[in-house]
């Protein structure tokens, strides 16, 4: 059951349309975190900063094969990917980056708790392994409440020796509940390479222990992302037990903030460790499928990437111009009415 | 109203919820096969079956995630913890995520979740089973805390956490299961929170309790007043929110106090009221404020030691006259 | 690797000499914990009480095995048998249960939480789970000290879905650390039955999973059970690696005195099942070997009766007898100097 | 002596213990390779190599267990919680196991481990990574708790809970990183614990603090003196064991106090103290204690908002002006 990787879809399953989506998709969330790792450093945003620069595919591949708002996603301090994919605009995401009464949690969130519950998205979460336990309540709800939906849960390689995760797979496994995992295993957590951390690096192992079928997923293509991410919701919907998807991919820059320069990295990982990754970067795997079949023209090309751009400026102009939440709103939403 | 004990009351509550809303359901650990640990959930999977009654593995971590994932998206949970000790492993689901849930989002999620189950000091439970922790829960913001202390209150008060659309904190006492009362069988009934009650009036010390500290008060006053002192006996039903109106108006007439708490006395809940009731009543106060606790031990085993661990209704009186002394 | 059923071993395997012992050892257990239960109902005995009637073999198999007080042993609350295999007299046990100052803890700790360090006897604990994360560090205390000595750590099949456990056997085999895990596997957590409460029963599975080899052992059989400790030990001593016994087992009584009733136990288990598991007793099938072998006889039998039940009669006087502990005591031992 | 900042004096402290003792090793998450997420650690794997610096998985129960584990049979480990915020998931391990095996064993168990990491407020690090959490240390017996405020109590204070026999919570700041002050390279040099250290002496009332709240308290007390007002500025290094005395002392000759903490109010460690002052000195008391603390909300991101949920000088100074009256 482990190790299977997954073989990239024929040209049949994918229409040129969805293929562009998929690029447009991917190229927003590159170039929405290059903008935001800017405004960091010219002190815009403040706290802690995750980018998702590498893993594109796994929100690309996987997000919009979902029925939002039913069906939830959970996921990561590493979530504006996942905020964006979900449909939260540039905008809300990045005013609340900027801590402004505009963003998506009135300014009180911040990078690590984008949320937009009207869209299915339930939010990011700073916590490693914070949001398995949630994703059990998330998808037995689905189920009591007689749907056909589904909680994707994302979570890191670091998060597998949290245990409130394994208490979590072991429900989920015993109570069968409609949650798909995904292990965004780009191999560190922080600076901690994956065998440092694990006493057995096969995740698919531990997810089978605790009855929870699995496999491994080549998270560096968009398609293979897409094409098992939708059998395992298939999967998920006919037999309303989980799935987890141990995603093989590469964060391309530091952990955070605090790594973000390369000595920082240094003390890890090699230059030509992540140069070798960059060679299968999830953008140029899919602007080289939609050359090839002849889906994309540089003109195309070009227009892309100048729409991504006005929408990831106007988001900063947005930002920008919105107001701080007003001081008395300090003590709000503490509770709720 | 009917005569029943505390545990029945807790039971009553949760029947009633359930079938007045499809969305609430139970789940812990032994809650339905096994009939509850201390048999408060009795009869409820028989009743609802197990669609709404969840036995759960041993997994505080999961239990606490999974009512939080539940009630974000709708459900009202009741969650047992078999007794509060063991929500210690839980504390991060607890408080980073039931309890923030709400103010992270800015609002845009409701969490609607009860954690309830016994708490304090049980018979020689010793160190590990012995825990209320109020104090940690009343430190969070995000969570109200409920600590009935009769049977009418256990119904009334369950009945209004269920109903909130917040997370509750829902603090029985084991030792209080037995004790039996009138209790409403209007399944209209509740209790508000944020209303503490005048158990018995006084005019000469307020003895400000809650949970089993209000029987213990109850004896106290009882005592104190066969040498002529009335003791007003006030009993806060919930600490988040906190009834200092009715604490305050009593220290107007009283001006002196005795706090009661029976979890450990260092950065307890005690000391919280007592800085409060100076805060709003300083000038009020004829004497300082005494207070009485756990004492700030592990809680022993054996049986003379646990005894001399956890307050009585002699210490309050001790106290009580420490104050009017 | 899982499933496999260890063979008993043939005569030549164990001397006469040691399976007097090990009937001797299981039966002071046996006839410690029936007093105990006495006692608890004339209200000399307070708190919880967890009896290991029908599981001695899974003490009395291994813990004679061990160079203690140099190994080191860590249990669960139910532990009455685990302090008397040690080696903690049955008079301290018996102190401790009753609340006394002559008790092994001084009458602190009471029936979950018996110890006798000197022994190398490092204690019951009252909550499920919780002696995992401490073998992790009494595992690496052994290594870090040069030692050959091993950890063994006792918990139940309902602890296998904590949280802690699972962070901890990843530690385990992550550093490579001396530890023993011997899941007390009776197929009950109080009335919760193994199915009801693990996504996937193969408790090897879960072991592997963090990299911590293991097998499956009978442990309602002595010679078995001390079979596979040697060879577990052996393993251990020799690679300095964890390795994990999943030994079927069965408690004859209650989860405690909760359920000591029939009626309480009714609600998850059968008389018949309790009575097939009783025809695999542990004594009844030692004194079987014993006397296929020839190694005992009646006047023997009756000898060893006599001379354990003075033990445990001695140890109820002796209990009885002791003061309480001193009230000035209450306050003592919050601190070490 | 020599001028090193906060984090530096904690190094060194470490690296002193580490060598005059082989049974000391440091743990927890990127100490090592990384050399500590905050870079206290830095240069200590180099140094005394991975036998005694061990880097470990993201698993704080584990990290909690086998702490106290190693300590239980006589090594001395220092673990490292990446932030204190992350120990709300070692809870059981901290309070039923380390704080409680000593009791639980009638002392024939010794558990000298150190637990520490930095507490507290950062910069916009929102509601889940912004705790301190000392009120729900201090509140369970078995833990010694200590909160340097300048480098050369980060060092002499860390220094003893080395070598202290007991489970010590050693909560550095954040924020206090950075600051840079004398210290004394002597590594003979400790700082006892349960001696509060009286920064700077006053005579109108005294500001009562610990940790970050005690550089807030001098920046208020320097404001205070512009209006001709001699404020008292205490720090308490450790709040278990709590020195009393010198509070009490300052007490009786300033009759006034602001008690500062900068975690949540609501039941936090400011109440324990304005208690045990009332209680110890209640007619010394010329006007209500005053307390300054965090607001009782989760901790916003937006900057503004942040800014206004913790204390700063000028909430004391503004407390303290109250008090005087
Ligand atoms: C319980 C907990 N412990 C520690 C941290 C600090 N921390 C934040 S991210 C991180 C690494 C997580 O790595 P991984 O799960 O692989 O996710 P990735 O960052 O690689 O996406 C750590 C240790 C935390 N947030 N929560
Ligand atoms: C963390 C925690 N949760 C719940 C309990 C209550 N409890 C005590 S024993 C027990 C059952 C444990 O079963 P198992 O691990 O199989 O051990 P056994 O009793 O069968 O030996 C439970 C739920 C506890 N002590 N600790
Ligand atoms: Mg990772
Ligand atoms: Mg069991």
């Amino acid at each position: 059951m482990a190790d299977t990787i997954v073989k990239p879809p024929t040209e049949e399953d994918i229409s040129r349309a969805e293929m562009l989506d998929l690029y447009r998709l991917m190229l927003r969330i590159r170039r929405f975190e290059e903008s935001v790792y800017r405004k960091f450093h010219e002190a815009k945003i403040g706290g802690y900063l995750h980018r998702y620069d590498g893993q594109e595919a796994l929100v690309a591949g996987i997000i919009p094969q979902l029925q939002l708002p039913h069906d939830k996603v959970l996921c990561t301090y590493r979530d504006h990917a996942h905020a964006i994919a979900c449909g939260t605009s540039a905008r809300e995401v990045m005013a609340e980056l900027m801590g402004r009464a505009t963003g998506c949690a009135l300014g009180k969130g911040g990078s690590m708790h984008l949320i937009d519950p009207e869209r299915g998205f339930l939010g990011g979460d700073g916590i490693v392994g914070g949001p398995i336990p949630v994703s059990v309540g998330v998808g037995f709800a689905l189920k009591y409440t007689g749907t056909n939906n589904v909680c994707v849960c994302y979570f890191g390689d670091g998060a597998m020796n949290q245990g409130g995760v394994h208490e979590s797979l072991n429900m989920v496994g015993l109570f069968k509940l409609p949650v798909l995992y995904i292990l965004e295993n780009n191999r560190y957590a922080m600076g901690t390479a994956l065998g440092r951390s694990t006493g057995q690096p096969d995740f698919i192992l531990k997810a089978n222990a605790h009855g929870i079928a699995g496999e491994v997923v080549d998270g560096m293509n968009v398609l293979t992302m897409r094409e098992a991410a939708n059998r395992a919701l298939a999967h998920i919907r006919e037999t309303g037990e989980a799935y987890f998807l141990d995603v093989e991919c590469y964060r391309f820059v530091g952990h955070g903030i605090g790594d973000d320069n390369v000595g920082g990295q240094k003390l890890y990982r090699t230059d030509e460790e992540v140069d070798k990754w960059r060679q299968r970067d999830p953008l140029l795997q899919i602007i080289r499928d939609l050359k090839e079949r002849g889906y994309i023209s540089e003109e195309q090309i070009e227009a892309i990437e100048a729409e991504t751009k006005l929408e990831v400026e106007d988001s900063i102009v947005f930002a920008e111009a919105s107001p701080e939440p007003p001081l008395d709103s300090l003590y709000e939403h503490v509770f709720s009415e | 109203m009917a005569k029943m004990r505390y545990l029945q009351a807790l039971r009553l509550a949760m029947t009633e919820e359930m079938e007045r809303d499809p969305n609430v359901f139970i789940m812990g650990e032994e809650v339905g096969q096994y009939q509850g640990t201390y048999r408060v959930t009795e009869g409820l999977l028989n009743k609802f079956g197990d669609k709404r009654v969840v036995d759960t593995p041993i997994s505080e971590i999961g239990i606490a995630g999974m009512a939080t994932g539940a009630a974000m998206v709708g459900l009202r949970p009741v969650a047992e913890f078999m007794t509060w000790s063991f929500a210690m492993s839980a504390m991060d689901q607890l408080v980073n995520h039931a309890a923030k849930i709400t103010y992270m989002s800015g609002g845009r999620i409701k969490c609607p979740v009860v954690f309830r189950g016994p708490a304090g000091v049980g018979t020689q439970l010793s160190a590990q089973h012995s825990h209320s922790l109020e104090a940690w829960f009343a430190h969070t913001p995000g969570f109200k805390v409920a600590m009935p202390a009769t049977p009418e209150d256990a119904k009334g008060l369950l009945k209004t956490a269920i109903r909130d659309n917040n997370p509750v904190i829902f603090m029985e006492h084991a030792g209080l299961y037995g004790s039996s009362g009138e209790v409403s069988e209007d399944p209209d009934f509740t209790v508000p929170f944020g209303v503490a009650a005048v158990r018995r009036e006084g005019k000469d010390i307020s003895l400000i309790a809650y949970s089993r500290g209000v029987a213990m008060s109850l004896k106290a006053a009882e005592i104190l007043e066969k040498d002529g002192i009335s003791a007003e006996v006030i009993d806060l039903r919930t600490l988040v929110p906190l009834d200092m109106d009715t604490v305050v108006a009593s220290i107007r007439k009283t001006h002196r106090a005795v706090v009661i708490q029976e979890e450990w006395r260092n950065a307890g809940f005690a000391a919280e009221l007592a800085t409060r009731i100076y805060e709003q009543a300083f000038d009020e106060m004829d004497a300082p404020i005494q207070r009485v606790a756990g004492a700030d031990v592990p809680m022993p085993y054996a049986k003379n030691l646990e005894r001399a661990a956890i307050p009585t209704e002699h210490d309050i009186v001790a106290a009580a006259r420490r104050a009017l002394s």
